[in-house]
């Protein structure tokens, strides 16, 4: 059993004071649902398959009604807080608001009954959504590829890794190490071990930065990539991004950005205009895609040229009718990092996100984003130590 | 911004009262020359009106309403509605990964039930809170294999695993030092075992049941193989629903089993998102990715739920964790308890029971008519290789004109198969549908003849 | 104002402990919506409409973006609790579960949007879902013609003493009085007043009954009708209603019975075969539709042939080759007595769940209700003081 | 059966429990001789996999794609999603009538925010918690009208009033010895008030604004010549919309405002549910139909939410209350407060200048084309009448096959209208539909010149 038992301080009250297990509703011959009668004639199950290859029934499933169903995960619901239930000012994790219009669209017949393996001629409006979204992230963030494969920023960074990886290896070097500073997410450490990398910290000055002239110690061949996280997990914009970005690729590095924190700078500043090489974004941050109590997620990744042959298979290509196809022929790819196309219900939404702010709605959610984050800092300035100086974008850290 | 609480009154008295004359004066520490000196080049703000219309457009761009018997790792099973309206449930889907769990007892409640199903379903020990889908939990598992035979750098997998599985795997090992070995399939379409070669450097097995021609595989036979070396067996399963009604890949002996829980009331949706599940032996819990919710007993008794054996994981670990993985599919894994919960310990079965049955009424009428066959001859559950008279790819086609879509064909999965169309028959497919489908390809063999 | 300020105890405590009025959330310059840009011409309005007849701003109307209406309505609705929230054991009102189905299948676009004034030619699915719950209310109340015009129960029951009153009328006289328990639902009396009769009360026995020599005494020429209620609010069936019916008709009048407990008897025995001449029903208790914290409901009406000509206009009719068409050539009818045709979205509701039970099902569901009712009343029988003795239907009253 | 939590199992354990053999010795109340001997003849028991595609075909037999132009009570406005997502919460729609204030705080204080913004769009004192539509909230609007008159028997009623309205109003009063006298309208379409005869008998005098012709009436005046006389002066408004635009009937002098709020964010479902709104002034409250909700303060000085005044109430008063009603709209009561919440101030303005644009686009267009022309000369919101050239009724028929439903016919509703047409053009209507409903009107016309 999957049951660890723990002992904890205080379980929290609530108004809906009990709610058992489901298992612990179940009695037999309760029942929940209703199928269709069978209506091709009946075989004997162990003539169609051997009964040593069957199981028997399925000791422990509960035998519930529908109506305990909706009692109990409605009862269960109310345990949750959410942004619906109000403030959530979480740093790093932008919960923002999950439009209800995009929760209807992606729910669309033609989306959520569209099978990934229909031909392409059947699939041109999915087909769509993955190459309007494409388009308007790569004028986003200025890199001009995207894929929309990973499905959470995590994947996100392993698939920029990846491809990171293939293209040393493709100049005949992969290389032996990436820097991350100390204050990066643990996804980064973790993607880039994953890829097969060791890894070297930085540490940031008293100001909460990189410091270029550190990154420059550190720089060699040796080093495949830096990765860095801007806005960083304090909140602060790397003023020297584009020094460092140049001090990467005088070594032949590539700089990877952590894009989780983009809602501090949408409109504002884009990372492939800072010398960023590739980066990921989080659509269930920035993008107001649901968190729905830990995903799912998408993790688009933005690259420059000379990395996109590099990215996963398959591409959305146009065609010069106008046309959609799912181009496979990618001889440099990193092949696949999933099956199928990414978690295309998420992208529905974040294309209805970016469709309905356009460009001002953009820039006014990220202004939006910092003033709030600067006027909690300057109003609370005098409660809290504040961890660092000089202005936040999307978070600010306190200590006390 | 309709999406914004403040005004732009607000927003001006807000920065007055910092003493901030201009918005931008927020921005300092971009400098100048990093800005962007013109407005994003993108689409002008849609009304939720146009913006319905517009998507609506793109979905019927869609053709989702012919009959399909496409199956290949997504199938299209009956979901009760009340799991979008439970899931809907915005407590649900606008709440936060479950770190505070004093604001997350309900997501972590589901999430230990979720466990507790899987296991139950797999006859396994232990499972975790989900995986992104069915194919990145199959590389978990051999990456995860790779930890507890650390030392062995060998991996056989089945050449019948999801072509997409085993492609996800190339790409996750692609930069670490392993060989990777597939293993065929012999004439009856199941892993030849007669070449099944696991050498004391394997770390792992890879098979999947029913595997990608839908045939069930010989999973004792496979697991007794890998152990008889050392290595883990890892069971695969791309069409859950056959878990109420097939051995258990847990009573056949494997080590982890991983998979896709689509069919648990998850819609297609172009592929995703999906929820891969995953379980293992209490043993190697310290080697599995993922989170695990544990339940947790308060000082006066109550009970709650908390995640647990946390340090194996990325945020605490950071070089060292068991895999990157922090979000998972949370939501898709609450669909999934709700529909398992719901069909329960009998309408599973009944449904397994009807897939299994209408596949088979299918493949026997399929199989009869003139120049087609059943390309592989071993037992299987609701998916199904024909042959075809000519290229199946060009019969495919041609039948999305009279309203099919007929299937898979394998041409591009497998050398050799120009011939064979995968066919995945659920409970939703009507007889009548299935037998419009046979004539519709009867008289296309007339033609092909 | 509408504020009326009354004193109470105890306001209720909860998890979500404060949620101001909307009013209170606004500041000037939020915004909720966006419309699509007008795309005809814009005229100076007072061209279109003279000035004098036009109103200024709408002072105190909020002002808030929409994520503050979503937090608003979200918290609110958490200071609710329904039978999704848990057990409902509320008497008369058959709280049962409102399944999620029949939500959906109401909001189908082709039901949602369809405008009652389209051509009968446009609307059959709508006309076929009206005729076909007529059909099916039929055959549950043994009464051959079913109105599903009424908005409410109440509503019902007015519809059914129009109709009585104006066959009476017809007749020759319209009588003066209506007979009606004590113990019946306050809209009983209400109804029968609105019908311009006077109400003569009679009272029960002590087993909780009508006694029908009662009935016999209080009945003559005047009495245009007895509304009883069956299973009555005790939750005990009348069982001599049969001869209580004869006793009327004797006399020329009528017996209404009010249906709202018709839960009890669903599938086991029907009014119309009881002698009862009209009834009202209630979808939103027996079956099933939401109360939603006070309606919609719907309250149709069935009645013997006697009573049939005077039933509301518009009928829906089937023509000899299947197709619907709506009948406004009725002579004696009552007239209409709402516009259009009745709660519809409830109607398809109401529908989709005795499609969902068939016959076996709706009996299931009244055979568990008394047996529930009962097994309550059982155990509990020495803890509280039982109203009246003997068996219950659907409810039990306790006193103490 | 899945709705019901015990199990057959169950059931019998109940019944052993209470020493009874057989559930139907629980209906030995029931005589034998008044039993049902056989099952419902109805159909048996569909899935819901069945049951949905029963109804979507059904929902499929309404062609409620067509672009169509009518109102004539019901319009079809935009209404933002959100709405129906909130009313979805099953905290709003499983819920009982607020009875116990203390399980109902969410929906007492929604009514409450109703109540108010129906003051605000009305300009009246006190409004109650809905009525069940438009056209019986006019009829109790009389009823409360002879009750503040007692004594006066007569109605005067503006035939220029919705149709369904006036039928209505006559159906409750059929009973009460009440006279009703209906006041016709001139050439331009608003009520004669130079035939309006308001006497010392005269309880009330009812006019609709905009009226069922789409015109603005002169409110004032017709308020005036009610009070002149002593008696009430009842407006009617079946397009809500137009509230957000038009002088309120409490500044033009109204007594009662009562009204459908339909196009307040709730589906047009082929009629219903709707919801109807009613406001008077403070000191008719008594007299007022319906529920009403206070405001209440605890002795903690807390705030709270009840049923207040409920001795007006069938439940109280029984015969004398001052209406049977109980249930009523509650839940799209709540559906029209969040769509005002979601529009608010600006948005319900902007709506209604946008219907008024469009529809007077249209009408400038359309009156335009030869044969046709505006029936009436007076100011109208968005809706107005067109006559044709030939009968409009066949002329409305002949559109629906080329994808139209160009208006509503008024030859059934008034003598004299054969040739007259009523057509609504919402927010909703686009340049382009109008635009090809004026080309598609102007082909008609040349085959029929
Ligand atoms: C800065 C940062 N990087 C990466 C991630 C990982 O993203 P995900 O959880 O979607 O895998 C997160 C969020 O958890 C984050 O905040
Ligand atoms: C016995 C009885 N009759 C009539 C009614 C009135 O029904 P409604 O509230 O739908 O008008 C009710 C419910 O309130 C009731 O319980």
């Amino acid at each position: 059993m999957s049951a660890k038992d723990v002992k904890v301080q205080a379980a929290a009250g609530h108004i809906v004071r009990t709610e058992e297990l489901i298992f612990e509703r179940s009695r037999a011959g309760r029942q929940g649902y209703k199928l269709p009668d069978l209506d091709v004639p009946a075989v004997e199950t162990t003539s169609l398959v051997p009964g040593e290859l069957c199981r028997g029934d399925i000791p422990g499933m509960p035998e519930v009604s529908e109506f305990e169903v909706v009692r109990h995960f409605t009862r269960l619901s109310t345990w949750n807080y959410g942004v619906d239930t109000g403030l959530y000012p979480l740093g790093s994790c932008t919960m923002k608001y999950n439009p209800k219009i995009n929760e209807t669209l992606a729910r669309l017949e033609g989306f959520a009954h569209a099978h990934p393996m229909l031909p392409e001629s059947l699939s041109q409006g999915s087909l769509e959504v993955i190459k309007q979204l494409e388009d308007a992230l790569v004028e986003i963030t200025g890199l001009p590829h995207v894929s929309l494969q990973p499905a959470a920023g995590a994947h996100g960074e392993l698939t920029a890794m990846l491809a990171i990886r293939a293209c040393h290896a493709k100049r005949g070097n992969v290389r032996k190490k990436v820097l991350i500073p100390d204050s990066a997410h643990g996804t980064n450490p973790a993607s880039a071990i994953m890829c097969g990398y060791e890894v070297e910290g930085v540490t940031s000055t008293s100001r909460g930065l990189l410091d270029p002239a550190d990154i420059e110690k550190h720089m060699d061949e040796s080093v495949a990539a830096l990765m860095l996280t801007n806005p960083n997990t304090l909140g602060k914009f790397e003023e020297e991004i584009d020094k460092v970005c140049q001090i990467v690729h005088a070594k032949g590095g590539f700089v990877y950005m952590d894009g989780a924190n983009m809602n501090a700078l949408m409109g504002v500043a884009r990372p492939g205009d800072m010398g960023v090489d590739c980066m990921h974004l989080n659509l269930h941050k920035t993008f107001s895609t649901p968190h729905g109590g830990g995903g799912p997620g998408a993790g688009p990744v933005g690259v420059v040229d000379e990395l996109a042959p590099f990215l996963p298979v398959p591409r959305v290509v146009r065609e010069t009718d106008g046309r959609l196809r799912l181009d496979f022929d990618r001889p440099d790819s990193i092949g696949r990092v999933r099956a199928f196309f990414g978690n295309f219900g998420v992208l529905v939404r974040a294309l209805s996100y970016i469709l309905t702010l356009g460009p001002d709605g953009l820039r006014e959610a990220c202004e939006t984003a910092v003033l709030n984050a600067n006027y909690i800092k300057h109003h609370l300035h005098d409660v809290y130590a504040i961890g660092f100086e000089g202005k936040v974008m999307k978070e600010v850290v306190f200590t006390d | 911004m309709r999406y914004i609480p403040s005004s732009n009154e607000e927003r001006a008295d807000m920065l007055e009262s910092m003493g901030v004359p201009d918005i931008m004066d927020l921005f300092e520490s971009i400098p100048e020359r990093l800005r962007l000196d013109r407005p994003l080049d993108i689409p002008a703000a849609m009304s939720e009106f146009d913006l319905a219309n517009y998507m609506r457009d793109l979905a019927a761009r869609n053709r989702t309403s012919v009959p399909t018997f496409l199956g290949a790792g997504v199938y299209d099973h009956f979901a009760p509605v009340i799991i979008d309206h439970l899931a809907l449930r915005s407590e649900w889907y606008t709440a936060y990964t479950p770190y505070q769990p004093e604001l997350s007892q309900g997501t972590l409640q589901a999430i230990f039930e979720f466990q507790t199903l899987v296991c139950q379903l797999t006859g396994m020990e232990v499972a975790n809170a989900s995986m992104y889908d069915g194919s990145t939990g199959v590389a978990e598992a051999v990456l995860m294999a790779l930890r507890v035979n650390r030392g062995r750098t060998r991996i056989v997998i089945a050449s019948s695993v999801h072509p997409h599985y085993r492609a996800v795997v190339k790409t996750y090992l692609g930069n670490i030092d392993v060989d990777i070995a597939e293993v065929g399939f012999t004439a009856d379409g199941r892993l030849d075992l007669s070449s099944l070669a696991v050498d004391a450097n394997t770390a792992a097995v890879v098979v999947q049941s029913p595997n990608f021609f839908g045939a069930v595989e010989d999973v004792d036979a496979v697991c007794a193989a890998a152990h008889d070396a050392g290595a883990l067996a890892i069971v695969a399963v791309a069409e859950a629903i056959s878990l109420g009604l097939l051995r258990t890949p847990g009573d056949s002996g494997a080590d982890i089993v991983c998979g896709e829980a689509q069919s648990f009331g998850v819609p297609m949706s172009f592929g995703g998102p999906f929820v891969g599940f995953f379980a293992t032996r209490d043993k190697f819990v310290r080697q599995m990715p993922g989170r695990l919710v544990g339940r947790a007993t308060d000082s006066r008794g109550e009970r709650g739920f908390v995640l647990t054996l946390s340090t194996r994981e990325q945020h605490i670990r950071r070089e060292k964790a068991t895999s990157n993985i922090c979000t998972n599919q949370g939501l898709f894994m609450l669909m999934a308890t709700i529909y398992l919960s719901t069909m329960g310990r009998k309408g599973l079965r009944e449904v397994a029971e009807q897939n299994l049955q209408k596949a088979h009424y299918a493949a026997d009428r399929l199989s009869r008519l003139d120049g087609f066959g059943l390309r592989f001859g071993s037992p299987f559950f609701n998916e199904f290789v024909i042959t075809t008279p000519g290229p199946a790819r060009a019969m495919r086609d041609a039948l999305v004109d009279k309203g099919f879509v007929a299937g898979l064909p394998l041409d591009r999965y497998y050398a050799g198969m120009d011939d064979a169309l995968l066919i995945a028959v659920t409970e939703t497919a009507t007889r009548r549908q299935i037998d419009d489908l046979a004539s519709a390809l009867a008289e296309m063999g007339r033609h092909a003849a």
